[in-house]
């Protein structure tokens, strides 16, 4: 993240920066932690989803606006947010080859294993890509809309 | 269990700070309390799970809510409420309160749940979905069913905020409705 | 062949995938969401209509969700009363969706106007379908949020103001439903409802009843606009954009509010005497407020707005009656409800569209200019009047019929004063509208286009037609198995119970 | 006892709030809270005296263990999202009526009559 000249006047002061520079990428990863390991720890897909969408948003902050768009577009968020929802109908639809609707698929696996206990893992990420998205999504519009222009355009 | 008393009342004491309070970024302050509240509740009451979510959620429901609150130029303190809707909830308040009380005795009282359906979780949650987290069992296999439809939740609200965020509503250029009529 | 209870599922799923698949690529390629949104919701419509004939073949079914058997998983229920609110949400809303192909054109981010509307009919459909209660507050919350960002898409200033307060209404209805949910779960620890109602029918109703059922008739009377909390509904519909207050009040508020009512009071809590009471008179006192209301507007879409609240009046007296007649008006007079009103709701959107305005004292004499609309709208006013030949006509005349014979003369009485002053209101709105002499600032005005008629004039015809429905053998199948839902109650926890084993 | 009707004032007070408050931005705090106290509400039932946190551990494979009812943790997690997802949506909509009416104060926007 390179930071020219122009990029100091937006978002917060430089120690913030700084500070925020070297935590995003620790605040991801705990996120990314507790979404894979959500069925074996407590936390989960929301728990997870809303961790990675808050990296993001603490990027946002301390970066300002237009620091968000060169990470993740509004479209890109929105578009995630929907391959998250379409990534978790086909498992719900997948199930549908097991018996009924919502059925485990995949084997159980030998518990307490990081690759056990069937489609829930997947649906996991699923989970976690949409609550990610979505909430990065809802920020974003709320970033935008400025509300200081006093008459809507 | 002494602890739990305590947290309620913080957490009451913290509600009624937020309703009564003249500024609004400390009525923000204080929403926040209260979600912390529930998340130490939580921990109390032995639901991991739900404190981590609870915690989170509420940090991002404090950041838009402060979004909402700070950069706007009006002065932030925020004068009276309307008397005839205050009457209206205070009755609906006493009533709920009462009939409440008298509710409350016939459920089970505190720390005796008879989880007549929640015992096939625990005793089957393992063999049954693979998962040692009984809550993601039940979140995922279970009632995957309830997920899909939180998920939808979530993803209709998101729609709906970038359908609100839009700078315009009509196109202004193409139809003038009133007389040029496509 | 073994019962196709694969058809519930479907019913969610299909929609929902449409509109992920809208938001995916409905930026790309523009033509997409139209043509996805009225494909989906034609399937939707066919899906209906054969859950009623699979209901005739096989009786009730249930379908577990992942293969766990009910108090476990969740289940869906496909009972009289599910097939019945099927077709007549998935019905208004194809004709709707075939309205809105070009009175859509008028808004920017027209994909995001399909997913939401989507989303609405996911939420719609999973509420009937399904035979859990938390699920159904899932999927009641999916259409309620889905229809707050609906409300609010015309981005006027008026619309932001209803769409909130109908947010905030909202909102405390859906909490007071998820308190009476969580005191139901505290006492049966089970929230599969055909289980709950075995577990309450065992310990006789106390003090946790009468609180569950007034949380429930605050939650469900929010959703449903009955009168004590009936203050979103003028603001939000008189804002909305035409087809979305279409949907409101013709589907919605009965799938959300008077389906759950119902599901709740009859096939969990026991309809005990004093329930019926309560919801008898709320429903008069809806029915006669809502056209007290009315008659005062100059606001078209506001004036219909109250007329829907004093015809969801009618549909809970009927239901309040507890008598197998009265419950079957009732159901009819839904039914028949949410095809005029949905009706009136599209025309006033084209004298919208057309003249910019809904005040009815700058109107007059559209007839000449909008033959279409000015005969549909006389159709759809006869029948919610209660004209003869209309369907209006024969529901209303059944509930008043059921309500003389359950000795309720005083009911009975409000229901014809009320149906007398929705005529005199309709005629009120005809003169001003589409009769006298032409306004002269509306001689440029022309005819809607093709789609927009195609979808009045179907929605006229079902209005004529409507009253075939009370021919014996359509009653039957029909009518009959929704109202037979209702009226036996908690036996429907031996169907729901011993079907899934 | 006590603990539901401390949950059950918190509840009150919230749609009190949401009633009574002619700020905006206090309407959708007060909804907050009262959406707080059903979440805890949830909780609350759902302790269990002596019961452990409903994640198995590795040694204990003998009997069931007494755990606390997983059951309502789930519905918690759903309804807090749920919670999340129309707050988010009633500060958009506050935003943008600010933008349009210029102020907080819901009796001002009174642009709705009749």
């Amino acid at each position: 993240m390179r930071t020219n000249e122009d990029n100091h006047k937006e978002g917060m002061s430089l120690i913030v920066k700084t500070i925020t520079r070297l935590s995003v990428g620790l605040i991801l990863l705990y996120g990314i932690y507790i979404v894979l390991h959500g069925h074996l720890s407590p936390g989960g897909g929301f728990a997870g989803g809303v961790i990675v969408a808050l990296s993001f948003v603490h990027l946002v902050l301390a970066f300002g606006k237009r620091q968000a768009f060169r990470t993740l577009s509004e479209s890109g968020t929105a578009s995630l947010e929907s391959l998250g929802g379409v990534l978790f109908l086909t498992i719900a639809l997948a199930g549908f080859s097991g018996g009924y609707f919502f059925t485990n698929v995949l084997p159980n696996g030998e518990p307490y294993a990081l690759l056990s206990a069937g489609t829930i893992p997947l649906s996991n990420i699923a989970i976690c890509l949409k609550v990610a998205g979505g909430l990065f999504a809802i920020f974003i519009a709320l970033v935008l809309l400025n509300p200081e222009s006093e008459q809507g355009s | 269990m002494i602890a739990l008393y305590a947290i309620l009342v913080v957490m009451i004491i913290g509600a009624i700070i937020a309703i009564e309070a003249r500024d609004l970024l400390s009525a923000v302050i204080a929403v926040g309390t209260v979600g912390l509240g529930i998340s130490l509740v939580a921990l109390v009451a032995k639901a991991p799970d739900v404190a981590i979510t609870q915690l989170v959620v509420e940090i991002i429901s404090v950041v838009i809510l402060i979004r909402a609150t700070i950069r706007i130029g009006l002065p932030r303190s925020t004068h009276g409420s309307k008397p005839l809707l205050g009457v209206v909830a205070l009755v609906f308040g006493i009533t709920v309160l009462v009939i409440g009380a008298m509710a409350f005795a016939e459920i089970p009282p505190l720390g005796a749940p008879h989880m007549r359906v929640s015992e096939t979780y625990v005793a089957e949650g393992l063999e049954g979905t693979g998962a040692v987290n009984i809550v993601t069992a039940i979140l995922l296999d279970f009632r995957g069913y309830d997920t899909l439809g939180e998920a939808t939740v979530l993803f209709a609200a998101a729609m709906g905020v970038l359908a609100v965020a839009r700078p315009a509503g009509r196109r202004k250029t193409e139809t003038e409705p009133n007389h040029a009529n496509k | 062949m073994t019962p196709p209870s694969y058809i519930m599922p479907l019913c969610v799923a299909l929609p929902l995938g449409g509109a992920f698949v809208t938001a995916l690529l409905g930026r790309r390629f523009p033509a997409l969401a139209p043509l996805l949104g009225t494909v989906a919701s034609a399937l939707l419509l066919a899906i209906s209509l054969l859950s009623v004939k699979v209901l005739l073949q096989h009786g009730v079914l249930v379908y577990t969700v992942g293969g766990w058997p009910p108090p476990v998983g969740i289940s869906m229920v496909l009972d009289g009363l599910t097939a019945f609110m099927l077709v007549t949400v998935n019905l208004v809303a194809f004709l709707v969706v075939i309205f809105c192909l070009d009175y859509v054109n008028q808004f920017t981010a027209r994909s995001s106007f399909y997913v939401l509307f989507l989303l609405m009919v996911t939420g719609m459909n999973g509420v009937i379908v399904t035979g859990d209660l938390f699920n159904l507050f899932v999927f009641l919350e999916v259409a309620a949020v889905a229809s707050y960002g609906l409300v609010a898409f015309g981005m006027e200033k008026h619309a932001l103001e209803a769409a909130f307060k109908y947010a905030v209404m909202g909102s405390v209805g859906s909490l007071c439903i998820l308190l009476g949910i969580a005191m139901l779960y505290a006492t049966t620890s089970t929230l599969n409802m055909a289980d709950m109602a075995r577990v309450l029918a065992m310990n006789e109703p106390g003090a946790l009843t009468a609180f569950v059922t007034v949380l429930f008739l605050m939650g469900f009377g929010m959703k449903g606009a009955v009168v004590p909390f009936h203050a979103w509904l003028p603001d939000a519909h008189s804002s909305a954009p035409a087809p979305i207050s279409a949907m409101l009040s013709g589907v919605l508020i009965k799938a959300l509010g008077v389906y759950a009512l119902c599901r709740v009071t009859f096939n969990i809590l026991g309809a005990s005497p004093r329930i019926l009471g309560v919801l008898l008179f709320i429903g008069a006192l809806s029915m006669v407020a809502g056209v007290f209301l009315a008659i005062g507007q100059w606001d078209l879409k506001r004036l219909l707005a109250y007329h829907s609240i004093s015809q969801i009046g009618y549909v809970i007296l009927g239901i309040g009656l507890g008598t197998p007649l009265g419950i079957m008006g009732g159901l009819f007079h839904l039914f028949n409800h949410s095809l005029f009103k949905s009706l009136l709701f599209l025309d006033s959107g084209v004298i919208e569209y057309a003249t910019g305005t809904r005040d009815l004292k700058e109107m007059g004499g559209l007839r000449a200019k909008l033959p279409v609309t000015g005969a549909t709208t006389l159709a759809a006013s006869m029948s919610i009047a209660g004209i003869p030949p209309f369907n209006g006509f024969w529901s209303k005349l059944l509930i008043i019929v059921a309500a003389i014979q359950a000795e309720r003369y005083g009911y009975a009485f409000w229901a014809v004063l009320a149906s007398i002053l929705t005529l005199a209101s309709f005629m009120k709105v005809m003169r001003y509208t589409f009769f006298g002499q032409l306004n002269t600032r509306w001689n440029s005005v022309t005819e809607t286009s093709f789609f927009m008629k195609l979808s009045l004039v179907a929605l006229a015809v079902l209005c004529v037609l409507g009253g075939l429905l009370l021919l014996p053998q359509a009653r039957e199948a029909f009518l009959g198995l929704a109202s037979e839902a209702i009226t036996n109650g908690t036996e429907y926890v031996k169907m729901a119970i011993t079907q899934a084993r | 006892m006590i603990a539901y009707m401390l949950c059950l004032v918190l509840f009150c007070l919230g749609v009190y709030g949401a009633l009574a408050k002619r700020n905006v931005i206090k309407i959708v705090l007060s909804l907050a809270i009262a959406e707080c106290a059903v979440n805890l509400m949830f909780i609350l039932i759902a302790y269990r005296v002596h019961g452990s946190a409903p994640i198995l551990q590795r040694g204990t494979e003998g009997g069931a263990p007494v755990m606390v009812d997983p059951l309502p943790h789930a519905l918690v997690l759903t309804a807090i999202v749920i919670g999340l997802a129309t707050t988010a949506l009633m500060v958009a909509l506050a935003m943008r009526i600010y933008q349009q009416y210029g102020t907080y104060d819901i009796s001002e926007i009174r642009e709705l009559k009749g």
